[in-house]
């Protein structure tokens, strides 16, 4: 029965009387233990890394009207396999006058990023890496890594293109980080912790229902912190070729694709985490280990099929709107937004539960609306010079 | 010598030798990034010191924010992508020398300190160091003004640096 | 959050909107008033959250809610500033956050928000209106007033003042918002500076109140000296109390409690515009609004009264001065309310009315009928409120009628030249309507009725019987005047052209009117008493348990007498018929038989004071000090003295200055620098890495040296 | 478990290592570069004492904080300096800044 709850210790006990039954002292026998647990879930991960490939192009094809993947395997499922095999047998490029170290670096470091992520996912009530009380920092400080592994790639490849796409790309970041920080402060508040595990296990409602205009920046912030579309300036194939990793080639290049679509899924995680209640679900979680990991995914893939449903919908953006977007509009609405939570959270303390709620969920409604407004009145006038200024020529003919 | 210990010396290790690395290395946009392992090391003597929250926030503020920024600062300061001719000045061992002094002053002094073998008690079980680092950041009665007159300085400095770096057309 | 935190940011809100507004936003109308009506609403909801939180707590009067902090240090003690709500300040609180949110709403609406700016408004005046033109012909609308924001600015103040008034729990902040509301009358009534009426307004408001501040302030001040604070807390205990009362101040064989009070009421009878001091009132309505005049009248002028409800266990120990009070509120109710019948200026007659009802607040606390008075201060505060806001959108209305003609001779503001008005604008005629019964005491129904029919009772159950008759005829004139304005302005046919053209307000100025109404008319029955025939006790005297809580005796409920009931409606309904009977055909000033020249020029007050006070000050100034002593006397000493300093001057400057200062100090030390500079100036080098190596030698240097030498 | 002085000898000779930084590297950037070791340097200290001290009192971290917050805007007015210059004088080398002399 304990299996089916708590799975992971179950067979760390066995392992661990298997190994001390082998003469191992105790402590080594525990790291040993904790390394096999890291293996486990980077293979889990690199598996489904290979099935999001096929997934990101099932989805994409059915946007633009295509079948997608459909010869090798059932429904193309063997697809990524091959892709992977051509990958890895492709010749494997430096360009001249790159800089060999780091170039080499950026890659892993790219998928490094990523897959550090998952250390503090909590996959179930006891299923987790490790429960940091600083979660949700944490994610920002794995999403500054990724930055590093782009602007190493695109300074390192000696490359025009690659360096124009890394600069967009990190001028992005960083500034998407700030609205995210303050996005992922508003789960915080309601918790009281910074720690995932705690901000899960917190919410008997989800706090999309506290704090929806939280979800949304946060999955906007998401968005650029990815650069994907609408935001993925960094790439913009059709005035940069392929951006940071143009002149990656075979696996090196391969990385920076995977990791690409893991970290897009992984935001999806922490979406659901931080805004629909990570494992929870009518309790299931409480019934078996098994079900609140198939929980979390089902949530994860959710969140990532919205991320592809704005990816392959909207159109590229420009990089100076996508930063003046940032940091004269998303920036200081999620200040606010943080402000104006933090104040209905202390107003509202020790109210009835229902009150809480739509007290909470109305803030955020009336703030969004504001917000709206205020881009609404910003965006006529822009249109005002623009439709001024053609009407100006159009006389002129 | 316990497992911690045997992690301290590589730790310290890596980070001196990175940090040597920093300030000897020609090429400066590898100065930054050495820099930035420099500064991982450090995020990692944070986290043996228990302090979680520093470690992280070394990681976001100054690898996610001030390292990116430096290397930005050394692409934007040149013409090609070379360094080339000698990075020290000539009186690179005048330097060398005070430091070297500095280092052995530091040492001495630190030799006569009573305090300096003194171990870390263990921390007390159900005490939260975020927690309690937040509440003495924002209540009155701990370091609210400190902290605010920080956050000006951090605004003030902002806007400064914005203002000197303009690029006025 | 608990109870006192809120109470502390209960003011707050105004008073930052005024420096938003005045430093940031004024150029922005929109963003001015969203601030300003904003800060408001959140004054507001923080009101009626301590509001209703005082409703839950049982014997409020015992434990208030209470919170204070240290403030000045005076030697060894501290002034303690704080804030307090105990019934009657919640109650209070409660209509002082209405009326001003309704102000701030109705405001909007009366400066003429979303107008055209207009053709000829400049600052400083009234705007004049605008020129629009539409599917080709031209007319005039309303223009927005040029200095719209700033008008914010200073009702955001104004509320600041008043909450703090409301909140303090000791004289000192109270009298500092008391101040505050002084400054913010005189800007408000001198808003249109350009017009010298206006100003002159402004200049009389603030150097009446000033009159009555100075004895506050004096009397504060003597409480000080006297008790060594001025908490509330502290001095309305029994010790405190008692030695004021026992003590003798020496002046007037009054007691030290009666002293201080005496002093005190001093100040309520210049805010409140009581006689003799009641002369700024009326000329305040030259204030750019009736918002601004209601402002005063239903607002400030209650924080007069307020003061001595504030006050009144000490002011009680007194008899002489409760004498005094007695007096001062009977006369002037009966005062003014003769003179209201005789003013055709719509805002006037309102005015006039405000003073003598106050005046009956004023007697009712004279003859210690505590919670009788508050009560009427809240009711009249709702329904006078709702009659000024009520006539200033009949101004609104007629303004657009003056437009329309584009005669600018007819006065907007006299109700001979309205008429008819109820068909026109039937919102402002109904709650106008409600406005005049409330006030007049119409039976039953209105909030009037039942605080005007407790002071009357009151006065007759104590045995105050020259108070009652007095207090029962001013009554018989307020109904008679009330239906009077009524009648001439909403009755019968319109007498102008401006009047049949006048049309209904925006919604932004209807729905105040609406609101207050309705509390004009349910107030009142929160404090029906209990011994009243037929519908007595059917709902709880609430008001008088809730409010009498405040005082350390709690007051009786009165046994019911017939006579004071039957005379407060023989006055209301036979007053209301008077005047609608005598005006009902009445269709200009010359017909009105009551213009009597006494009553119409206020009893020559303003003259008398103009030769007694303001031409013998103007004397003093111009001719005695400024000619005489100024000119002659100290201008001539000073003129000896310019020569005498000028010799002295040029022997130090010729003989000290140039040989020692100069040569020796001043060019010697410079060229000693000059030489070191020259010496030294290779050291720098420009190079910032050597100076921090010559820097750290030095450290190093010296660290080492003092190490070795001293510690070791 | 690791005695102080480990921590403190650690930090001395990072500060040191910095210091040599900020004392013989021609390139201004790289003199802010020998900066940021010597004010990390002062974190481990900090960061160090609050463990070694009192846990329950939070006065190393907060201070840490602080120069984090410090350092930051360290590092924004001084690169904007930098580049200021280099847009100025076009070098940013820092022998050749040296127009302030006599």
């Amino acid at each position: 029965m304990s299996f089916w709850i708590d799975p992971l210790k179950v067979a760390a006990d066995w392992l661990l009387g298997i190994f001390t039954g082998w003469g191992l002292p105790e402590v080594a026998a525990q790291i040993l233990i904790g390394f096999l647990g890291v293996l486990l879930l980077i293979s889990v991960l690199m598996l489904l890394d290979i099935f999001l490939v096929w997934v990101e192009r099932k989805v994409v094809s059915r946007f633009q009207d295509r079948i997608g993947p459909n010869r090798v395997g059932p429904f193309g499922l063997i697809q990524p396999f091959a892709d992977i095999i051509k990958l890895l047998i492709k010749e494997d490029t430096t360009p001249g006058g790159a800089d060999k170290v780091v170039y080499n670096i950026a890659p892993m470091l790219s998928m490094m990023s990523v897959l550090i992520l998952w250390a503090v996912v909590p996959l179930a009530p006891r299923i987790l890496g490790v429960d940091l009380n600083v979660g949700a920092l944490y994610i920002i400080a794995a999403g500054a890594i990724g930055t590093l592994s782009i602007i190493m790639a695109g300074w390192s490849s000696n490359n025009k293109f690659a360096l124009i796409g890394a600069f967009r790309q990190v001028a992005v970041m960083v500034s998407f980080e700030i609205p995210m920080l303050a996005t992922l402060l508003i789960p915080t508040i309601f918790a009281g912790s910074m720690g995932l595990s705690a901000i899960t296990q917190d919410q008997n409602i989800w706090y999309v229902f506290l704090a929806p205009l939280g979800a949304l920046i946060f999955l906007i912030a998401a968005i650029a912190e990815l650069g994907r579309a609408p935001f993925d300036m960094g790439e913009a194939e059709s005035e940069l070729v392929s951006g940071y990793n143009i002149e990656y080639s075979g696996m090196k290049f391969g990385m920076f694709y995977a990791g690409e679509l893991l970290h897009a899924f992984t935001f999806g995680g922490f979406w659901a985490i931080m805004f629909f209640g990570g494992y929870r679900f009518l309790g299931l979680e409480q019934v078996s280990a098994f079900l609140a990991v198939a929980v979390i995914v089902f949530k994860a893939f959710v969140g990532y099929w919205i991320i592809m449903w704005v990816k392959y919908t909207l159109m590229r953006i420009r990089i100076d709107h996508m930063l003046a977007f940032n940091w004269k509009f998303l920036t200081p609405l999620a200040f606010t937004l943080l402000m104006v939570v933090a104040l209905m959270n202390a107003l509202l303390a020790g109210t009835p539960t229902w009150f809480y709620v739509s007290g909470m969920f109305l803030s955020n409604i009336v703030l969004a609306w504001i917000a709206i407004e205020i881009a609404r009145s910003y965006s006529r006038r822009e249109r005002e010079k623009v439709e001024g200024s053609t009407r100006v020529v159009e006389a002129h003919h | 010598m316990t497992g911690q210990q045997i992690i301290f010396l590589a730790v310290a290790l890596f980070t001196l030798g990175s940090g040597f690395m920093v300030v000897t290395t020609r090429n400066l946009i590898h100065a930054a990034l050495w820099l930035i392992s420099t500064l991982f090391g450090v995020a990692v003597v944070f986290a043996i010191l228990n302090a979680g929250f520093l470690a992280v926030v070394q990681v976001v503020v100054y690898i996610g924010a001030i390292a990116i920024l430096f290397i930005f600062a050394v692409m934007l300061t040149r013409k090609d992508m070379r360094d080339q001719g000698p990075q020290t000045n000539q009186n690179w061992w005048v330097g060398a020398l005070i430091a070297v002094l500095v280092f052995g002053g530091l040492v001495f002094l630190l030799q006569g300190w009573n305090g300096l073998s003194r171990t870390a008690a263990d921390i007390p079980s159900g005490f939260d160091a975020v927690a309690e680092l937040g509440t003495a950041l924002v209540s009155p009665a701990g370091y609210v003004l400190p902290f605010e007159v920080a956050s000006v300085l951090l605004v003030a400095a902002l806007v400064g640096a914005v203002y000197v770096a303009f690029n006025r057309k | 959050m608990t109870t006192e935190t809120l109470i502390w940011l209960i003011p707050l809100p105004p008073v930052l909107a005024f420096f938003l507004i005045v430093l940031l936003t004024n150029k922005n109308k929109a963003l001015s008033h969203t601030i300003g009506v904003g800060a408001a609403f959140l004054s507001w909801l923080g009101s009626m959250i301590v509001f209703v939180r005082a409703l839950g707590v049982e014997h409020l009067g015992e434990h208030p809610f209470e919170s204070w902090i240290p403030w000045l240090p005076t030697g060894d003690t501290w002034l303690e500033i704080g804030v307090l709500v105990d019934p009657t300040g919640a109650a209070v609180l409660f209509f002082v956050a209405w009326t001003i949110f309704m102000i701030f709403l109705y405001s909007v609406g009366y400066q003429n928000f979303g107008q055209p700016r207009g053709d000829h408004d400049h600052m400083g005046l009234p705007p004049h209106g605008a020129t629009v033109e539409e599917q080709g012909h031209r007319h005039v609308v309303p223009s927005v007033e040029p200095m719209y924001s700033r008008f914010f600015a200073f009702l955001g103040l104004f509320a600041f003042g008043m909450y703090v008034l409301v909140l303090s729990d000791n004289l000192l902040t109270f009298f500092v918002g008391w101040e505050i509301m002084g400054l913010c009358s005189y800007l408000l009534i001198g808003f249109w500076y350009a017009k010298e009426s206006a100003r002159n307004a402004a200049i009389k408001a603030f150097m009446t109140t000033r009159v009555g501040d100075v004895f506050m302030l004096l009397g504060i001040a003597y409480l000080y000296s006297a008790t060594g604070t001025l908490s509330f807390r502290e001095i309305f205990t029994e010790t405190i109390l008692h030695t004021l009362a026992t003590v003798p101040s020496g002046v007037l064989g009054l007691s030290a409690a009666g002293l201080i009070g005496l002093l005190l009421f001093i100040g309520t009878i210049g805010k409140s515009a009581q006689f003799p001091l009641h002369v700024w009132l009326p000329d305040a309505m030259e204030g750019p609004t009736p918002v601004s005049a209601m402002i005063h009248a239903a607002t400030m002028v209650s924080a007069g009264v307020y003061a001595v409800v504030r006050m009144f266990p000490l002011i009680s120990l007194d008899a002489q001065t409760m004498t005094i009070v007695a007096f001062i509120g009977a006369f002037t109710a009966i005062f003014s309310a003769t003179i209201a019948v005789a003013q055709n200026d719509i805002k006037r007659v309102l005015a006039y009315s405000t003073i003598s009802q106050l005046g009956f607040m004023i007697a009712a606390l004279g003859i210690g009928a505590y919670v009788a008075a508050v009560f009427h201060l809240i009711t009249h505060a709702f329904f006078k409120a709702l009659l000024f806001l009520g006539s200033g959108s009949v101004i609104h209305g007629m303004e657009h009628g003056v437009l329309h003609t584009g005669n600018h001779k007819v006065d907007p503001q006299d109700m001979f030249n309205m008429g008819g008005l109820r068909r026109k604008m039937p919102i402002t005629f109904w709650t106008f309507l409600i406005g005049g019964f409330a006030l007049s005491g119409f039976p039953i129904i209105t909030a009037g009725f039942w605080s005007k029919d407790e002071i009357l009772a009151d006065a007759f159950g104590h045995g105050h019987t020259a108070v009652f008759i007095t207090l029962a005829v001013a009554a018989f004139l307020t109904a008679f005047y009330t239906m009077r304005q009524i009648t001439l302005t909403f009755l019968g046919e319109p007498r102008t052209k401006e009047a049949e053209h006048a049309q209904e307000t925006p919604w932004t100025m209807t729905l105040p009117l609406v609101i207050l109404a309705f509390f004009a008319v349910t107030y009142g029955w929160v404090g029906i008493p209990e011994h009243f025939p037929l519908i007595g006790g059917l709902i709880p005297n609430w008001f008088h348990e809730f409010v009498g809580g405040t005082l350390a005796e709690h007051p009786e409920a009165l046994e019911f007498r017939w006579e004071p009931l039957a005379t407060s409606l023989f006055v209301a309904l036979g007053g209301l018929f008077f005047g609608w009977q005598v005006y009902r055909n009445v269709n200009s000033a010359a017909e009105d038989r009551l213009q009597i020249p006494l009553l119409k020029n206020k009893y020559y007050f303003d003259e008398i004071y103009d030769r007694v006070f303001v031409k013998p000050a103007i004397w003093l100034a111009e001719t005695f000090v400024s000619g005489w002593m100024d000119k002659g006397l100290i201008d001539g000493i000073l003129h000896v003295f310019g020569p005498v300093t000028d010799r002295l001057g040029s022997f130090i400057r010729n003989y000290f200055d140039l040989p020692v200062i100069n040569r020796f100090f001043g060019d010697g030390s410079a060229d000693v620098t000059y030489w070191f500079g020259g010496k030294l100036r290779a050291v720098q080098t420009g190079r910032i890495q050597q100076y921090l190596m010559f820097a750290l030698v030095v450290f190093i240097a010296v660290g080492a040296a003092l190490y070795f030498f001293l510690l070791a | 478990m690791v005695p102080l002085s480990w921590f403190l000898f650690l930090a001395a000779a990072l500060f040191s290592i910095g210091l040599f930084g900020v004392l013989s590297r021609r390139n201004a950037v790289a003199i802010l570069l020998g900066i940021e070791l010597m004010l990390n340097s002062v974190n481990i200290n900090l960061a160090a004492f609050w463990r070694y001290g009192n846990v329950l009192h939070m006065e190393g971290q907060v201070f840490a904080v602080i120069v984090f917050a410090v350092a930051a805007a360290e590092v924004a007015v001084g690169l904007a300096l930098v580049i200021s210059v280099y847009r100025k004088r076009n070098t940013v080398i820092a022998d050749d800044i040296d127009m302030m002399k006599w």
